[in-house]
This record gives C-alpha cells, structure tokens and sequence, in this order.
C-alpha cells in the first residue's frame, strides 16, 4: 500500500507553535487574493489566520458560482460540511442561558446584532468549509442571506455530500436551497413546526424548569479549579 | 382459554410457570443509544455473559420476544416505533429502562426533540440507572427483574388496568 | 404385501404423530396463553414502522430458473437410482447407458453456465 | 380391491381436472389443473400394473412424471413470459396477443 | 412538566406517528423494504428504505433523526466545560476523541495551550478511544456477515481497553475528562505497564480477526468489490477517516492536520488500501488498530513529566471568534466550528461530525446492489447513530 | 373398519389377505374421499396459493394410492418430484406473477355449466365403460414391486425412452430458459 | 436378550405405540441436545463465554425453562396473513421432520420402518419442509417473510439435488436403497480384503461424505447458509411474524432436523449403528446401536455447529452459484467414477 512519504511536502508546520511571531501566510493569501479576482464585486470581504485557516465572504447570488470556483480551480474536493449561523440575539435574553443564576453585572441583554471575523449585516449567515486533501487547505466560506426566511442555490451540483447538509439548515434554520433534489425534513418529523436553531426557538423544558445551572462551589484550599461542570446530568 | 389468566392454575403450577419464565427471558437484540453498547457488552461481552441468567439474546423480531431494553435516548420521532415494538411483542413481556436518557430524558432534558423518559409511552418493569449504566448495572436490573418475574401473581398482572397513553 | 403395507401405515402413523406433536403442544398453549389483542399487534413488523406497499411482491425471476433446474435434474435422480442400485448386474452397459443420460442433462447445465443464468443478474 | 375403484377414482380427477382447465382463466390454475389429469392418468397406469402384475405400467407413470415435470417448466416458463408482456395471466385474453 | 410543553410533547408523537407511514411515492413492481429503525443491520435506529427489484436495490433512502437529540441547540445553553459532557456522548464508542477537537477549538479561542505531558495524555487516551471503538468494529462487521463469534472477542478485548480508560478518567464510558488548559488528572500508578500488556492483548486481538475474518474465503467474497467508492465521490461527499483511505486517498488529520495533538512526534504510518471496497474499508481499520497501538505505546514510553493544566480562569469565558477546528477521530474526521461571544456559553458550535458525511453517500453507494450487499456496505462504512443524528 | 381395526390389533405373523384387503379398502376410501373433496377445492378456490396446497394433498393422496398398488418407487417419486419439486415451481411461478391472486369472477357463469356438464358427462361416459369392461376384476398383487423391477424394466425394455427422457428434459430447460429469459 | 427377542414379537399395534414412542423420542431427544449442548453450551464455550449457568446445574434445565416460558406466550398472528396458511405452515415442517426419522435404523432389530426404497424415501420427505417454509414465508405477509421464504425455498431446493446425488455414490457402493442394508454393508464391507473395520463409506466416498455434510448444512439453513433468516438482513426471515409455541416449533424443527440429518450422515458414511469388531447380526446391537448411532449424530452435528459459530453467511447469489457450479458437478462426477470403479472392480 500507498506510504505516508509520497504525500506532498508544502504541509504546514505545527500552527500552535508558528503561533508567537507575526508570520506571513503565502498560500493562504495567495489564494485570497485569487478568489477575489474570480470573484469580483461579489466577494466581499476575508480573513486569514496564519498557517491556521482562512474565510472569505460572498454574496448570495456567488454562493454556487463560488463552489464551482473552490471545486474547480483550487481543487478543493473535499466536502467538509455546511451549515449556518443566526447572529439575531436571542429575544429570550438570558433566560435560556446556563448561566442565568450566575450572571455577573456586566453581562446584559443584548439587543445589537454583532458578526464574526469576517462581519456581515444579515441576520443569516450560511457557513460552509472546503478543503483541498493535497496540499490541506481548507477555507471556510460565508454568505449573508436575504430576509427571514432567505433561498440561496444548493451546492449539490458541484458537492453531492451537500444534500444532507443544506436539509438539515433548511430545517434547523428555515433557509431553502434552490433546486435541491429533495428539500425535506432531516431529522424532525414532517410537522415539526419551527426551526430549532434559530435563536428565537424557545427551549420550552426550559421555561417550565429552570436549568440549576452551575453550581457555585466554594473552592476548598488546594482544589483544582476545574471541577464546575458536574450538574449536566441529575435532572 | 388462558387459565393464566384468570388465575385458576394449582399454586405449585404457577410457580413452575413463574420459574421458567424467570430463566428464559429471551430479550429483543435492538439498541437505541450509548447504552446500547454497555448492553450489548452486557449480552455479548464474555465479562458479563448475560446468557448464565438464562437470557437469551436471540431474537431480532419482536415477536419472539419477552424482554426488551430501552437502551438509550428515546426521541419524539422514535417515540411511535418503540411504542409499536411493545405493542407487537406477545404477552407477557417485560421493559427495562436501561440509562438516564430512557429514565427521564438524562442529559438531553431540555431538549426540543428527546421524549423525557420511555415510561411516558410504555409501561416499564425496572429501571437501570446511569448514564450509561455499567453492564453490571443491567445485570442488576435483569436479575431484579427475574426475582419479581418468581413472584409474579399473573392474574393480578393481567387484570391490571393497561396504560394508557393519549 | 401385508409387511409392506404395514410399514407404509408406520409412515403415516408418523406424520399423524408429527401433527399430533404440534397439536399437543398448540393445544397446551392455548390453555395456559394469554390474550391482548391491541389493533397495533396485528400489524406486521416492519422495523417498527407502519408497512408499505404490497406484502406479497414480485419474486425475483431467478428463483425460477433455478427451481427449474432443480426439477429437472430432480427427475434425473429418481430415473438414476435404481440404476444405482442395480449397477452391478447391468454392468458395463449400464454404465454407459447412464453416462449419455447424465452426459445429456449436464449439457443443460452447461447450458444454463454458459447463458450466464448461474450468476444472479 | 377391485380395479373399477381406482379407475372411477382417476376418471372423477381427470374430470376434475377438465373442469378446472375449461373454467380457469388463471394460466397458472390451468397448469395445476393439467397435473390433476396428468395424476389421474398415473393412477389409471399404477393400477393396470398392479392388476397385469406388470412393471411397464409402473415405469410408464415414472416417465409420465418426468414428461410433467418439463411440461410444468415449460408451461410456467410461458406463463411468466404473458406475465411479463401483459401484466395478468388471464388467458381469455390471450386471444388478443396475435403474433 | 407544564401544560406548554406537555401539549407540544404529546402533539409532537401523534405527527411522528404519521411520520412514520413516510411513502416514497413510485409505486413501481418493485417491494419497498424498511431495514429500520427497529432493525438489527442498523447499529441502532438508522432507517433505511430500499426499493427493491427482486433482491436488487433501486434505490436507497436513509431517513434519519430517531437519535436526533438537538446538541447543536443544548450546546448554546451550556458553559463550554459543560459541553464536553454533551459532545462525549455524540460518538458513544470512543467519547474521549470526541472531547478533543472541541476542546482544542476552545483552547485556540482561548489563545492557551495545553502542556507536553497533557498532550501526550490526551493523544494517548485519544487512540485508545479509537482503539476501543473501531475494535467493535471489526467483531461487529463480522457479526453483519453473519459469523456470530468475532463479536464476543471483540467485545472481551475491548474491555480491557475501557479498563484503561477507566482508570485514568474513572469513566468507562463517557469520560468527560478533558478540560480547557489540560486535563483534569494525572495517570495513576502502573498504568503505563498495565496498558502495554492490554496493548499486547490487542494486537494479538488483531492477529485473530486477521485469520478469522480477513483470511476467511467467505468474507472475502462477501466484501470485495462490493460497495466500491472511487477516491472522489467519496471526497464530494465529504467521506474521511478509514473510508477514504481505503480508497486510495492519502490523507490523515493526525499526519497532516497538525493541532495540538503529539501525532506528529510519533513513528507510524498511514495506511491506504487502492480497492475502495468494502473489505479495503476492513482491512484499513484492522491496520489502523494496529498502527494506534504502537502509538500508544510509544507514548507510554516517551510520556514527558510536568504539569498537566495550564494556566486558565476559573470560571471559562471564551474571547469573542470564531474558530474551526478538526481531528481525526475513529470514525473520521471531527471537528467543531465555535462561534463565541465572550460568554458562558458558545454563542454557536457547529458539530462536523464524521458519520453524517460518511452516510450521506449511501443513496449512491448503494443503487443497484443486492440486499445481503446493503449489510456489507452499511456494516463497513461503519457510522453511529449518535454521530449522524447529533 | 372395524375388521380393520381388529385385524392390526392380532399379532405379528402376515395378515390374511382378506383382512389386508379391508384394509386396503378403507384406506382406499379415506384417500380417495379426501383426493375428490380437495381437487374440487383445488379447481374452484379463488386463492391459487390455496390451490396449490389443495393439489398438494391430491398429490399426496395418490402416492397413497401407489402404496396402496404396490408400486412404492412411483409413489415415492410422486412425493420426490412433484410435492418436493414440481409443487415448489408452481409457488415460484405464482410469487413471481403476483396481483393474480385475485377473483376471477364475470361471464364465467356461463362457461361454468358448460365445463361442469362436460365434465359430468366424461365421467358417466368413462365410469359405464370401466363398470362394463372390468367389472369384478380384482386387483390381487401378491408382492410390491421393487426398485429392482423398475430398474431392470428401464434398463432392459424401456432404454430408448429412458434416453429419450434425457432429450426432453434438456429441452425443456433450454425452452424455458429461452422463454423465461428476462433480457431480450 | 431375552428381552429383545420377546420386544420383535409383540403385535403390531404394540410395536407401532412402542415405536411411536421411540419416534417422539428420536426427534425431540437430539433437538434438545443440539440446542443444549451446541447451541447454548459450545457456542458459549467457543466464544469464551459460559452459557446458561442459572436453571439447573450448568443450566440443564433451560430447555424445560423455554418450553414452560414459550407456552405461555401469546399466540398471535398479522392481521393481513393468510390465517390458514400461517397456522398450517409448522404443521408441515414438523410432519417432514417426523416422516425422515422413519428411515433411520439404530439396530438390527430396531428400526421404524424397513422398505426398500429407505434412501429414496428419506430424501424426498426432507423437501416437503420447503413447502412448509413457503407457506411460513407466504402466509405472514410481512416483506421480510416472504423474501426469507423464498430464499430459503431457492436454497434448499438447490441443495436438495447435491444432497441426493452425493447419497448416489453410497448407493452404487452397497447396491440397494434399503437403509438398513447399506448399514450392513458397511458392517460387512472389506478394505482390500481386510474386514477388521468394516467397510465405513467414508473412506471411499469421501467426497460424497463432504458433499452431504455442505448440502445438509445449507438445508439446515445453517451458517454460512442462514440467509433466509439472516437477521442482520431480513430480521427472522420466514420466522419473524411467529410467535410464541408456533416459533418454537419451527425452532425445533430445525434443530431435530439437524439432529436427524446428522445421523443419517453418520448411516450412510460412518457405519450407523454399527461398531467396528463386533457380530453386526447380533442382538447386542439391538440394546446399544441407539447409543452409538446418538454418538455418531453427534459427531456429525459437531461439525455442523462448529461451522455454524465460525463462518460468515454467503450471499444468495454465491449460495446458488456454489451448489450449480461446484458441488452439483462434482457429485455427478461423484457418481460416474463410483460408476465405473464398481463396474471394473
């Protein structure tokens, strides 16, 4: 069988270690730079953490026209997962949070909407990694999407392994994909109504119990400080 | 005509009864979770070997079956399925709640789509404790449950009132 | 003829205790058996799901072929053992009566190999 | 045991038998049926041997069954053949299948 | 239980009921065939519909989520230490591997790093937890086939592995022994000699399923060139771990992914098989088993002393980032996608989970095949529930 | 019956050939009672599984009639080739062309009577004539024949026909296959 | 010996309630043997594992423990079955079981029936089970049933014909079907002139013994031929729809077949209830050739389970192509060359 040595040798170095001093990517910017040119007005904006990983943002009309690009000009052929992000703050404030009888006095509802690294001004943000098995690339990319209850064309063209993905954002999150083979429930039943991943879903057990929470133990002299997570499982 | 049933079986009778249902207690092979691994270390593992008690980990159908663990977490989906699966097993049949998930939800109690305990939707004998309950714990449960199946008044089991789920 | 018949009524002594075997044991069930009927039990199991579809379906047209197969050589055997049995008086003739038979029906087979009707297609 | 009643006996089959082919449209009934009249016949073959004490009838009811073995193969052969083709094995309407 | 969420409860098994009469429409000759989710081949709660044409399947459709239980939404209500005990649980076989790629995500929101001999540990524990997984595996592919006794070795080795396990974490199961900033314990007294003798267990373990399963002529038959998947349908449909080695591709997280784990100070090898079949699937995990134990014990005998936490508060509040980060877990690739806001508590986690993609190329892989070949195929892409549904 | 009975309960040593012709003649009269009752549930049950099995116990009946005969190799081919074959094809052949299970009912009425008034009509036409040609002859086999007979039989007198079996049943098989072949 | 003598001389209503007996006997003692010393107790010990231990010492009384338990199952059967069918289906099997104990003889004297187309007979009352598990897979309408059903009923009609040829070769070999007298010639046979063991077929008919031994296993549906209930495909196959007693008959249909066809095995190739060194004319037979005959049954048996634990299950495809294309041929060949060693020798 296939040996480990004939693998290609631009593999990245241990990230945590390059970490310390402030180092240039080559490959990753390189390959910012020439999605952004396929790309053109339709990419938006990027983000590299060196010899780590890297995002890019694109609108949603580009969302297919940039897998085409990952899939043919980067290679990128590995599948890695899709999946989405609701920035709206959770109207619940709180409430559904573990930390709700530990809250600190800075810790207050929040009401702005407030992105990741790569930014955005829309509620939904479709997420979705790629990565090139030769030289282990990997890119993550996002979308702001549209409305409450946003379309974007599906991905199963170029990503077969996408199907199940963008059922499974479609039901968690109420975004549906263009010419999706069988845009259909994933997990939840048929009527399940809602979609439990977005931060208006209310947790109802919750409501009608309130989670204990984190025990606040008072730490004994000499006590790891490590042990506060004990509760998860006597309801 | 069932004399099972309405109780007009000679006492030593019953109790012979009693005890071969007690060591042959053929226990559906069908896992739901996590705890399905200890239970199936339970059956399988020669550690625990649950043969010994007379347990007889054949079946693949439910009809041939008299015991079944609810190993794991139950959800609203699967919900309707393990309630068809006791329902298509032959009297007398007996549930084991195997773990915290089928107890009461465990781990996933505030969850959208875990049903909070299998007792909400069949009627269960024991429950085992844990998450996942070490095999020896199902052992524990099997052997309780083989110790109240010796002692068991059939007539009282029959004429119980069913449980009802609306 | 009498022991002849007499062993024949063995025979089917023996099929009626084979019937009256499970009859027996039927008959004891059904003294000591419960019953439950629920409407969800006479459902057939279908891992637990609601059937679908027709239950009584199309076989697969290979089970036929190899039925067939299986009849014809089947005659073949009953027309080969008492050639068998008598081997030695018909001697070589015998023989090679019988190798023409086999010889002729094994070209079925080959037959059947060579359509590729041995593979499941 | 007298010969009548084992002849009257296969002729009542193969009646039978003829019964079921003129009636049934299923081909696959009227191949059952064909068995019924082919039975009768072996009866009718066992018994003249035993009344002639004669093997020949007996070897001859062994060849009828082997001819019935490679009519039945033959016969269903056909039958699924007009399965295939029409989706039924009513033979009333085979009629209609010209050519 | 109040009224609320007793009436959605009860309101969701009456739809599921009529869920579960889900009907591909098609009425064609064919049998449709419900293998699950009450099925033995299944591990568990996995339905698969098969359209069948006399014993030939015309087409396949999982319908999964009767183990769906909502970590993507429970982990937005926990402290990140709470949710290693949740995560544990999404890979039930080797739990310990499920908590690393969370953990080292945290860690790198967290801009902390965990010391050597944590690392060690933790890589250590991490292949014992793929040991102790995929050696069920290779019993129970067996048992798919219908030879009944590989299981029972399976199942004895495999617990002097959860031995181990046990006596460092004090968790058989699921040991939720991974923290942010290290571990939680050091490895106790003889440990080190104890596991190099279960070790020499398993590779004699391996010796066996060589010449029971690999060597048999029936599993051979049954297993080669069924289920074939070429290196990139199975890279589109995101399949990894064994499943993609075995089709010729070259690719292992613990070689090439580089986080925080000590694989690469180790000497071992990735092992590739061309076929892409079901026995290459095999084969590569048998080898795989093999190839974790002699990293364990290297680790055994390189294990560094010094601390085993690094420094981290109290109380764990992650900067606000996003990060993505991926081991390669027995069943494949892992990796989890954090989003935090500086709470408590994730704001999201995206679970990559390496089943779910590793079944989504059923419907393909298993069009045209026969019914006894479902099994082989399903059995050696080896998935658990827990992994698909989350 | 009663003779019969009595005369199994006496010992061991060979029956007289009376007792062991009531005895024939009441078994005869059972098989023959339950051959007639299942062909005629055989021609008219409306399930052909149904059917099957009914010819199944007409088959078995008349390997008790060969027992009965004497002739025990026929009888035991009987069961050989058409309960464990012959019966094994038809169920094939019906599973593989279901939705046939169904009635057959409409403008059979009329061609019912028919087939019934013909089929009474052999019946009395060949019954006369059996009556009238053989009427007292008695069936008085002293031995069964063996397998040696047949054998000897086949291969001495019948070596042309056995041969020619060999002929048919390979054409046969050629045939069906030919017709049953599912691409072409 | 006395009383030996005296047992062959009671009437015939005697010997047949004597025998009737001693049939129930036949088919029920192996069954119970096999199941509790292969099924339970071997395949335990093979997979280091000690099988039940708790209902009597060593568990020797789970057998009446799942007896007792299966009788108080409830009885139930699909609504869409085809009732009739489903009831009569272990009627059938346990009938063909009965009917092939009949030819078995465990003694000079002892045996059910003695005709003279014993082998014939025993082989064609072993396919009438395949209708019995037709109308099983049938009757149950459920999908899973009636694919078992009929795989089944495809395999075992394609073992049937190696089964009956590879018997063929002991046919030539002792010259007649009677089974009793094949016994006798293997108890009389001559090695090369050398009578000191008989003349077992084993030893010439070798290949038949393994022909037989692979046929027997797949109509066993044994594995590595258990597809038509392979569970981890089709759940119980043509089984899964039966509960309670009804199963348990099938259940001990298949193990007392298993247990009959061993012997028969053993009748045909290891000298039946014949021991080596001793007058095979003598009465002594009469009181211990049961006993040697249940040893040789479980011999054979032995080496049946023992494939059964160790081997995985063949797909249908390859079944049939194995016995079309391996074992058919060979047993013809099987024939042909005893055929003609008879001929010249």
């Amino acid at each position: 069988m296939s040996s480990p040595d004939t693998k290609a040798e631009e593999i990245v170095e241990d990230p945590i270690e390059s970490q310390e001093e402030l180092i240039i990517d080559e490959t990753r910017n390189a390959f910012v730079t020439s999605i952004a040119t396929d790309l053109g007005s339709d990419f938006i904006d990027s983000h590299v953490v060196p010899e780590i990983d890297v995002w890019i943002r694109v609108t949603q009309e580009a969302w297919l026209e940039t897998a085409k690009i990952l899939f043919e000009k980067h290679e990128m052929s590995f599948f890695n997962f899709l999946s989405a992000i609701d920035w709206m703050p959770s109207p619940f404030g709180r409430e559904m949070d573990a930390a709700i009888d530990n809250l600190d006095d800075e810790v207050s509802v929040e009401t702005e909407m407030e992105w990741g690294i790569t930014g955005g001004e829309k509620r939904f943000q479709l997420l979705a990694r790629v990565h090139n098995p030769v030289t282990n690339l990997g890119v993550n990319v996002k979308a702001d999407l549209e409305g409450d209850f946003p379309e974007v064309e599906t991905w199963t063209p170029v990503y077969p392994g996408a199907n199940w993905h963008e059922r499974e954002v479609m039901e968690m999150f109420g975004i549906s994909f263009k010419n999706h083979p069988n845009m259909v429930n994933l997990y939840l039943p048929t009527e399940f109504e809602g979609h439990p991943l977005r931060k208006d879903f209310p947790l109802l057990s919750r409501r009608a119990k309130p989670w204990p929470g984190i025990v606040d133990v008072e730490l004994m002299p000499g006590e790891d400080d490590d042990d506060t997570e004990e509760s998860g499982e006597e309801t | 005509m069932g004399l099972v049933e309405n109780g007009k079986l000679p006492g030593p009778l019953t109790k012979l009864l009693n005890i071969s249902r007690k060591y042959s207690l053929w226990v559906y092979q069908w896992g739901l979770a996590c705890c399905a691994i200890e239970m199936g270390a339970a059956f399988a593992s020669p550690r625990y070997d649950v043969m010994r008690l007379g347990v007889i980990p054949f079946p693949a159908s439910p009809r041939q079956a008299d015991l079944v663990v609810i190993s794991g977490t139950v959800t609203d989906k699967m919900a309707p399925a393990v309630r068809r699966l006791y329902e298509q097993m032959p009297e007398p049949k007996y549930v084991i709640s195997m773990g915290s998930c089928a107890n009461c939800g465990g781990p996933y109690w505030d969850s959208y789509s875990v049903t909070k305990g299998v007792d909400q939707i069949i009627p269960v004998d024991v429950y085992v404790p844990g998450c996942p309950p070490r095999p020896e714990a199902l052992l524990e449960g099997i052997v309780l449950l083989q110790e109240r199946i010796a002692s068991e008044d059939m007539t009282d089991r029959w004429n119980r009132d069913p449980i009802v789920v609306t | 003829m009498s022991e002849f018949l007499r062993n024949w009524l063995t025979v089917l002594i023996f099929g009626g205790v084979g019937i009256l075997l499970v009859s027996v044991f039927l008959g004891l069930g059904s003294l000591l058996r419960p019953s439950r009927d629920t409407p969800q039990k006479r459902i057939n199991y279908e891992s637990g799901v609601d059937p679908q579809g027709d239950m009584w379906s199309q076989a697969n047209i290979r089970y036929y072929v190899f039925a067939l197969m299986f009849v014809l050589f089947d005659v073949e055997a009953v027309f080969i053992f008492p050639w068998a049995a008598r081997l030695e008086v018909y001697g070589l003739f015998g023989l090679v009566e019988m190798f023409i038979f086999i010889f002729i029906l094994a070209l079925g087979l080959l037959y059947a190999w060579r359509k590729r009707l041995l593979r499941w297609v | 045991m007298l010969l009548n009643q084992f002849l009257i006996l296969s002729a009542v089959l193969f009646c039978i038998g003829v019964y079921g082919v003129l009636t049934r449209r299923n081909g696959v009934m009227v191949l059952m049926s064909i068995e019924l009249i082919l039975n009768s016949v072996n009866i009718n073959l066992v018994a003249f041997a035993a009344f002639r004490e004669a093997i020949p009838g007996e070897v001859f009811a062994l060849f009828v069954i082997a001819v019935a073995a490679a009519e039945v193969g033959v016969g269903l052969a056909m039958v699924l053949l007009l399965y295939r083709n029409r989706r039924n094995i009513d033979l009333a309407g085979i009629d209609s299948m010209k050519g | 239980m109040n009224l609320e969420a007793s009436t959605q409860q009860l309101s969701y098994i009456a739809n599921q009921a009529s869920d579960a009469r889900v009907n591909i429409e098609l009425e064609t000759e064919g049998m449709t065939l419900n293998l699950g989710p009450q099925h033995p081949a299944t591990h568990g709660t996995l339905r698969i519909i098969v359209r069948l044409d006399g014993e030939q399947v015309v087409s396949a459709e999982p319908v999964m989520g009767y183990m769906h239980r909502g970590y993507e939404k429970l982990t937005e209500v926990r402290t990140y230490p709470q949710v290693t005990t949740l995560v544990n649980r999404i890979d039930w076989l080797g739990s310990f591997a499920n908590e690393v790629p969370f953990i080292l995500a945290a860690e790198r929101l967290m801009e902390v790093e965990a010391p050597p001999r944590a690392q060690w540990i933790r890589t250590a524990l991490f292949e014992l937890s793929r040991i102790a997984n995929v050696v069920l595996f290779l019993g129970d592919m067996a048992v798919q086939l219908g030879a009944t006794t590989p299981v029972f070795y399976a199942f004895r080795d495999r617990e002097f592995v959860l031995n181990q396990i046990e006596s460092v974490t004090g968790g058989r199961f699921h040991p939720n022994f991974d923290r942010i900033g290290g571990i939680k314990d050091d490895l106790p007294k003889g440990w080190i000699q104890e596991t190099k003798d279960v070790l020499s267990r398993i590779h004699s373990f391996c010796d066996e399923m060589e010449d029971l399963v690999v060597g048999n002529e029936i599993f051979q038959t049954r297993t080669r060139g069924i289920g074939i998947i070429p290196a990139d349908t199975g890279l589109a449909y995101g399949l990894s771990g064994a499943n993609i080695r075995s089709s010729g591709v070259d690719w292992d997280l613990r070689r090439d992914g580089g986080v925080g784990l000590i694989h690469d100070q180790l000497d071992w090898k990735v092992w590739t098989h061309p076929d892409g079949d079901s026995f290459a699937r095999y084969w590569v995990r048998l080898q795989e088993v093999r190839e974790s134990c002699k990293m364990v014990s290297q680790i055994l005998d390189g294990i560094p002393s010094g601390p085993i936490m690094a420094k981290v508060p109290r109380i764990i509040k992650v900067p606000p980032g996003e990060a993505y980060v991926e081991t390669e877990n027995p069943l494949g690739i892992m990796g989890y996608y954090i989003i935090s806001k500086g709470d408590l508590v994730p704001y999201r986690v995206k679970i990559r989970s390496a089943s779910f993609n590793n079944v989504s190329i059923t419907p393909w892989v298993l069009k045209g095949v026969y019914v006894p070949d479902v099994i082989s195929i399903l059995a050696s892409l080896y998935f658990i529930l827990g992994d698909i549904d989350r | 019956m009663t003779g019969f009975f009595l005369s199994q309960i006496q010992g061991l040593d060979p029956l007289t050939s009376d007792e062991v012709l009531v005895a024939q003649n009441v078994f005869f009269g059972l098989i023959a009672l339950v051959m007639i009752l299942a062909a005629l549930k055989m021609v008219t049950t409306e399930n052909i599984v149904h059917a099957a099995l009914y010819l199944v116990i007409v088959l078995a009946g008349a390997a008790g009639m060969f027992i009965l005969l004497g002739a025990e190799f026929v009888a035991v081919t009987q069961i050989l080739v058409y309960i464990g074959a012959i019966i094994v094809l038809f169920l094939f052949g019906i599973m593989l062309t279901k939705g046939s299970f169904g009635t057959e009912e409409g403008e059979l009425r009329e061609r019912n009577r028919m087939a019934i008034l013909v089929s009474v009509l052999i019946v009395a036409v060949t019954s006369g004539s059996f009556i009238d040609s053989f009427r007292d002859a008695e069936l008085n086999r002293q031995a069964p024949s063996t397998t040696a007979d047949i054998g000897d039989s086949i291969f001495g007198q019948f070596i042309i026909p056995f041969e020619a079996i060999s002929v048919l049943l390979l054409a046969a098989l050629i045939g069906s296959v030919v017709i049953a072949r599912r691409d072409q | 010996m006395t009383v030996f003598n005296l047992a062959i001389e009671l009437a015939y209503w005697q010997q047949t309630v004597i025998r009737s007996i001693l049939g129930l006997v036949a088919v029920l003692l192996p069954a119970g043997t096999l199941v509790y010393l292969y099924l339970f107790k071997m395949m335990s010990f093979m997979q280091s594992r000690l099988g039940p231990m708790e209902a009597g010492p060593y568990g020797s009384l789970q057998l009446l423990a799942e007896v007792g338990k299966f009788l108080q199952k409830e009885d139930l059967f699909p609504r869409a079955a085809d009732r009739v069918v489903f009831k009569a289906a272990p009627f059938v099997v346990l009938a063909s079981t009965f009917l092939l104990v009949l030819v078995l003889p465990a003694g000079p004297d002892a045996w059910f029936i003695n005709i003279d187309t014993g082998v014939f007979l025993a082989l064609a009352v072993s396919s009438i089970s395949v209708i019995g598990i037709l109308m099983a897979g049938w009757g149950s309408a459920s999908k899973y049933s009636l694919i078992g059903g009929l795989r089944a009923a495809g395999q075992l009609v394609a073992y049937e014909l190696p089964l009956v040829l590879a018997v063929m070769g002991v046919v030539i070999q002792a010259g007649t079907l009677n089974v009793q007298e094949i016994v006798l010639a293997q108890a009389n046979g001559e090695i090369f002139g050398w009578g000191g063991i008989g003349n077992p077929f084993i030893i010439t008919q070798f290949l038949g013994f393994v022909i037989f031994l692979i046929a027997i296993q797949a109509e066993l549906t044994q594995p590595p031929f258990d597809m038509p209930v392979a569970e981890s495909e089709i759940v119980t196959g043509y089984l899964t729809e039966y509960t309670g007693m009804r199963f348990l008959l099938f259940f001990i249909g298949e193990f007392a077949t298993a247990g009959i066809f061993s012997a028969l095995a053993a009748t045909f190739f290891l000298g039946g209830w014949y021991i080596p060194g001793l007058d095979p004319t003598s009465n002594l037979f009469n009181l211990i050739g049961p006993l040697v005959l249940v040893g040789k049954m479980l011999l054979v048996s032995f080496l049946i389970f023992w494939f059964r634990f160790t081997y995985p299950r063949f797909r249908e495809d390859q079944l049939q192509q194995l016995a079309w294309k391996v074992l058919v041929p060979l047993s013809l060949l099987n024939i042909v060359a005893t055929g003609v060693l008879k001929v010249v020798f």
